[in-house]
């Protein structure tokens, strides 16, 4: 489904060369569930746009289903961390949701059977008339869900798509993206930082390194049956995963820092 | 050859059949200088000669050029001094069509405020006096008055322009020394703040000076000279027609803001009737005195002649 | 960029970097002179002279005097000295009754509901219109031409003031009360510069317009100064003349605009400054 | 604004009309007293010759600052779009932007003869810089995010340009109307005041002014101008409000 | 400490009046750090607001060491979740943290020694002369903490204080307030949405109710010496813990959302 091969990416800015991500290897089979995790500024996002086709990789290439990427890809949808700047304001909820069908040259009333049927699905029957600021965080961040599966996409894209919402809405937006990946079969590549979210989520659980990013574990996800947020959480299995990507993550050496400080210079020493 | 071809007016058919163009635009302003223009229009003397005559209001004259070589005007009124200089400095191939105002006793006065030390041209030296137009016939009569007395005024340092409506105010406040002012502003200055009168230009070099006529350009009079002659025919009957005093004061407030009560006590100038090139070549030779004009300039080059 | 191995291809690659910072500016403004000098070379017309004599009429008036007074002739000294110390006096006066009366207006609601509606309804007020209330109220001369600045460019200081402060963001202000900072230091710590990016901007907006007023003002009852020369151009018939004082005006407006521009890039607040555009 | 709204207003008026009363009928400002412009303002909006003239004025003034709508939304977009076209004509524009438009006036009569396109040309000058500027600077600060969550779906750079940038920069470019409507106000009273013409309020002035005694009659005018201008104002704060609802809630402009 | 009894607040808006927090009866004793978990909406930043004197209850009142608060008290410190709004950009990092001095009338010298002293303490030493912006998003949390600390505060007061950082950054920021508190011994009153940050930090859970706010459980947390990111998080009673604070946020049933639509609806019936 998704092959990416000797993935780098460099950043030529004003202030010179910066590398965000450097040789991924990685392949996702079809309807697979994977999620990335690794410490800030590591490329992950790097790594997503590259995928998107939003951005030319400097060197290696993407392949969805066997097609090089070189501009987006028409079986490709993609859900921003930041709901609030992704969705379009001046439209309604159904509107944003049913915008991306104008590419699919899908006729108006078609279009907005679809995006009503999406709205649904993400448990949002009867808002599509309403604007996106008119609704609360987790609200937003459906709607972005719902135009992702409205369009249908072989592969979905989510860049930390739970970052700005609060503890609850997340829990059940994760158990959304579960749903939705059972109902339609989607491939699904998802971003996160939060150690937790990508075992509890995920069929496999790909972490970066710190910057420039490179693979430096890919470990598969074995927990028992459906998830379910408290149960799965208290699982043996969930508590060993989360340790041993957590320390992973962090384990190296401490992320990078803008201004070089070390990350703990006073709490450390109080630690006894 | 200088005279317009006004003489010979009856032997004209006065349809509009022989005129290249029987419709035409005249800039004008609201002053007392264009009364026979108006009368003109209003008693249908253009209409006699086949002509339409539209009047476009200025707002200072210093527009009326750009709007005659654009076009949008076909003859202006405007001043003398204004018009030799443009077309001294090439800016306007011009031909004067008309004469139309000369100054006349109290038409154009120095006043001073009620209790100002100034009594005479004398006494201007080293003064503030506003004008509504610098480096035009305004300062220049005032210059002449001034040489009379032996002072200087220069031409930069002893003038402002302001307009003539906010002369009351500045005289009144004193921001200025003295003012020229023409009617009906004079006549209104001492009757509102009781301001004296200090000279009046129309006598000595000055007397019965030509102050603004109607002019257009060399390319509209070359295609259009038997329209032209048509306006020169119908403004000859106009001037002479407003040598009657009552028929300019009754037509005054008609067209201007001032009140019929004023306009009976105005000064009142003259309304010449023939283009006469002597007349104006004093203006051009006064310009060259005061360096208004670097060179000399011959008027009667100027002046359209619908024979010709 | 050129590499920078050394030191010589370091200052070769800045001065490259400077010469295409240069040109990448200017190009079009050359292209467009050039234009300019053809077309009107071309047509002959009196009224639009080719830029090529503007800048000589322009030079000959204003720049050709002695060495010791930076080239500047008497007319230049008489012309310009009058002009900018109107601009400026008129563009201080209006940037500190502005911002104090936006300041009044950002903070009080109630104030604002009395008072905003003056505020728009002065700002359509056409200035020449007021002519006769500047001159009865100001000596003829310096003063009343300031007046007729200040009146033309109050407005979107005031206006910009009063947003500025009144957007101020409310987490700014419960920290400061949390804090203790309260009162007068609250506005000159927390408020003012807060709503510096948007009192800037009006600054920066009035001081064009207040170059054009500063003409307008000067177009009469004034014997020197940019507007006076402008209107005793037109008057004479030198169009020459009359386009090097507008190439003047639109020069001096890109140079305080540029002035400008550094303050906000250089200052304190540039960061804050840089989002607040407009 | 609602009746409320007028009438604080109106409470907010009177002070300085007062003051202008007093100062007028005392004789310290040497113009007519306050208050009989104030019957003028009134018997203006009865003279039908006046409303004529007003109407010529006005339709100047609406279609000069249309027309400097669509161009500089036009220049904005292109200017916005290019970069390096934006980075060169930043030099022209702050050169171009302070020239007064009354110091163009016989330029402008040369160029557009007829007295209504020359009033709107200038119009159009004067009122086009705060629209293009604004109009630049929104469409600079369009959220990448947002363009990039269109180009995702594998929208193009056009239907970015129509679908993105365009609605999302649109409540800046109303801003800069709004400032520009009244900056035309000022410029066509200015240029009939100086340029003269056939019709319009400028030229009620000059025949007003020939008589000696026009203070009256001028600020009559300008208590419409600014009646007008609070008018207009108003009513554009309102539709844009209402147009751009999603942008007043963003900023909490919503009173 | 902190004496909160009966406290109840209601907004007033243009929409009808909309009631926060219901009759909050807590009491703090000096030097504890206390937690509090709730909903999203439930009120729980109209609670701190009202014990910092930003608003004014509508019943019940908050005592601070005795002495009841009206307006701001000065023993007080508050850090606001939005570090990048409650920090001055105009200011430099040194003279954000020294400005709550100036009420106190220390002299410029000592203040900026105090300001340089907390800065130090948060692992921020050297970077006083920079401004807020040129910080990473853990920095300006870091120094907001130590405007708070620089203060010395006898009670601080913090909203969701991590909850726009990155995961990483976040568990570095935790164990920085456990050693303030120790430190400094002061009383810290800390709101959150996540149970998992609650159990770590807290020596209490209290947690609310969904809207309007009303207390549902305190619950003390006995966990065994120093905390510590990895250990402490695999510790039986930690997971314990966390699972009956979840349920009780949770448990009562879904929080309310603005439309009314249930939360579950699609991702329910599917999780078989
Ligand atoms: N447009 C850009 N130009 C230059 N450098 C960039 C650009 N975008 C990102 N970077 C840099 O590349 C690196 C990787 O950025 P990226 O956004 O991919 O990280 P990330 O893993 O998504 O981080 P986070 O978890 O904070 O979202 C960072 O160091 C960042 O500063
Ligand atoms: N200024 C206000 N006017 C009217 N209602 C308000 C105001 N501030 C908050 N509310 C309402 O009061 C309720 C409680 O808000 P509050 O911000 O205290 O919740 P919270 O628990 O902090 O939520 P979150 O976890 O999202 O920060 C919410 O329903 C909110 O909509
Ligand atoms: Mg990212
Ligand atoms: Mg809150």
């Amino acid at each position: 489904m998704l092959e990416i091969a000797g993935l780098t990416h460099t950043y030529r800015g004003a202030r010179g060369a910066h590398t965000a991500v450097q040789s991924i290897d990685l392949s996702v089979a079809a309807g697979e569930l994977v999620c990335i995790v690794g410490p800030s500024g590591c490329g992950k996002s790097t790594l997503l746009r590259s995928i998107a086709g939003l951005i030319r990789p400097t060197a290696g290439r993407v392949l969805i289903q066997g097609v090089q990427v070189d501009r987006t890809p028409d079986n490709l949808a993609v859900v921003f961390q930041d709901y609030s700047r992704s969705l379009f304001p001046w439209m309604t909820v159904a509107e944003n949701v049913s915008l991306p069908l104008r590419r699919r040259s899908v006729k108006r009333a078609a279009r907005r059977r679809v995006a009503l049927a999406a709205l649904e699905q993400v448990g949002l029957a009867g808002v599509g008339g309403k604007y996106p600021w008119e609704l609360s965080g987790g609200m937003q961040q459906r709607t972005a869900i719902a135009r992702a599966i409205a369009y249908r996409p072989a592969l979905m894209l989510m860049d930390e798509p739970f970052g700005s919402v609060d503890a609850q809405t997340r829990e059940d937006l994760e158990d959304l993206v579960l749903a939705v990946r059972r109902a339609h079969g989607m491939t699904i590549l998802l971003i996160t930082h939060d150690i937790d979210e990508s075992v509890y989520v995920g069929d496999r659980v790909v972490v970066l390194s710190k910057s420039p990013g490179t693979v430096v574990a890919d470990l598969p996800v074995e927990l028992p049956g459906p998830r379910e947020q408290i149960a799965t959480r208290e699982h043996p299995e969930f508590v060993r995963l989360r340790a041993e990507a957590g320390r992973l993550v962090r384990g190296r050496s401490a992320p990078p820092e803008p201004a070089g400080q070390g990350r703990r210079i006073s709490a450390g020493p109080q630690t006894p | 050859a200088c005279s317009s071809g006004g003489g010979d007016t009856s032997a004209r058919p006065t349809s509009g059949s022989g005129l290249e163009k029987t419709e035409i635009t005249v800039g004008t302003m609201p002053v007392v200088d264009v009364a026979p223009l108006q009368l003109a229009v209003r008693d249908g003397l253009f209409g006699q000669e086949g002509l339409q005559v539209k009047l476009q209001p200025l707002a200072g004259g210093a527009e009326a050029i750009p709007k005659l070589k654009s076009g949008a005007l076909d003859v202006s009124f405007g001043n003398y001094v204004s018009f030799f200089s443009a077309s001294a400095k090439n800016v306007l191939d011009l031909k004067v069509v008309a004469d139309g105002f000369q100054s006349a006793p109290k038409t154009h006065v120095i006043m001073v405020p009620k209790d100002s030390p100034i009594a005479s041209p004398a006494d201007l030296a080293g003064k503030t006096i506003a004008v509504n137009t610098r480096r035009n016939v305004g300062t220049m009569l005032v210059r002449v008055a001034a040489d009379a007395h032996g002072v200087k005024l220069d031409e930069d340092d002893n003038f402002v322009e302001f307009p003539f409506p906010e002369m009351e105010a500045v005289l009144k406040g004193k921001k200025v020394d003295a003012a020229l002012v023409v009617e009906p502003f004079g006549t209104l200055l001492s009757q509102s703040i009781g301001a004296k009168m200090i000279w009046d230009t129309a006598q000595g070099p000055t007397a019965d000076f030509p102050i603004a006529g109607y002019a257009t350009t060399g390319g509209f009079a070359k295609e259009n000279p038997k329209t032209l002659a048509a306006f020169q025919r119908a403004m000859v009957k106009a001037q002479a027609a407003a040598a009657d005093r009552a028929k300019v004061v009754e037509i005054i407030p008609k067209y201007t803001s001032i009140q019929s009560g004023v306009a009976g006590s105005l000064a009142i100038g003259g309304f010449p009737t023939s283009l006469n090139a002597t007349r104006l070549q004093r203006v051009a030779d006064s310009m060259r005195e005061y360096g208004l004009l670097a060179e000399d300039l011959n008027v009667s080059d100027l002046l359209f002649s619908a024979s010709r | 960029m050129a590499c920078r191995t050394d030191g010589r291809p370091a200052v070769r690659g800045r001065v490259a970097g400077a010469v295409t910072w240069t040109a990448g500016r200017l190009w079009l403004a050359v292209l467009l002179v050039w234009l300019w000098e053809r077309v009107t070379t071309q047509v002959g017309e009196a009224y639009f002279p080719p830029p090529s004599e503007i800048v000589a009429t322009g030079r000959e008036l204003w720049f050709s005097g002695p060495a010791d007074r930076f080239f500047l002739t008497e007319e230049a000294v008489e012309d310009f000295g009058p002009s900018l110390l109107n601009l400026f006096a008129g563009w201080l006066l209006t940037g500190l009754a502005g911002v104090a009366l936006g300041v009044a207006l950002g903070l009080s609601r109630t104030f604002a509901r009395y008072v905003e509606p003056i505020v728009h309804f002065g700002r359509a007020i056409p200035p020449p219109t007021l002519i006769s209330v500047f001159l009865s109220v100001f000596a003829l001369g310096t003063s009343m031409q300031v007046a007729t600045i200040v009146f033309g460019v109050i407005w979107p200081v005031v206006l910009n003031t009063m947003d500025g402060v009144r957007t101020v963001d409310g987490l700014h202000l419960d920290s400061a009360e949390v804090f203790g900072v309260r009162g007068l230091r609250r506005l000159r710590m927390i408020v003012l510069p807060a709503a510096a990016p948007k009192i800037i901007a009006g600054l920066r907006i009035s001081i064009g317009l207040a170059l054009i007023l500063m003409v307008l003002s000067e177009m009469f009852g004034s014997k020197h100064g940019i507007g006076a020369h402008l209107v005793d151009s037109q008057r004479d018939f030198e169009p020459a003349a009359m386009w090097a004082g507008i190439v003047f005006v639109g020069v001096l407006g890109y140079l305080l605009n540029a002035a400008f521009t550094l303050v906000e890039r250089r200052g304190p607040h540039r960061h804050h400054l840089a989002r607040a555009a407009t | 604004m609602n009746t409320g709204g007028i009438i604080r207003g109106t409470i907010g008026a009177l002070l300085p009309a007062a003051t202008a009363e007093v100062l007028t009928r005392t004789g310290v400002l040497g113009l007519a007293p306050f208050s009989e412009v104030v019957v003028r303002f009134f018997t203006l909006a009865a003279d039908g010759g006046f409303l004529l003239n007003a109407a010529d004025t006005v339709a100047a003034w609406a279609a000069g600052l249309a027309l400097a709508t669509v161009a500089a939304v036009l220049t904005g977009v292109l200017l916005g779009s290019v970069p390096f076209l934006n980075t060169a004509a930043g030099v022209v524009v702050e050169f171009l932007r302070p020239i007064p438009s009354v110091a163009l006036i016989p330029l402008a009569i040369l160029l557009f003869g007829a007295e209504t396109q020359m009033k709107i040309a200038l119009i159009c000058y004067a009122a086009a810089w705060p629209i293009l500027l604004n109009t630049i600077y929104a469409l600079r600060d369009v959220d990448p995010l947002a363009k990039e969550a269109l180009r995702s779906f594998g929208f193009g750079r056009l239907a970015v340009l129509w679908r993105v940038s365009l609605p999302s920069a649109a409540p800046f470019v109303a801003t800069g109307v709004r400032v520009s409507a009244a900056i035309g106000l000022v410029v066509v009273i200015g240029a009939e005041l100086y340029g003269g013409g056939e019709r319009g309020i400028g030229v009620v002035l000059i025949q007003a002014r020939s008589g000696g005694g026009s203070d009256e009659v001028m600020l009559a005018v300008a208590l419409w101008a600014g009646v007008f201008g609070l008018a207009v104002n108003t009513l554009l704060q309102r539709l844009s409000r209402t147009a751009f609802r999603w942008h007043a809630v963003r900023t909490g402009d919503l009173r």
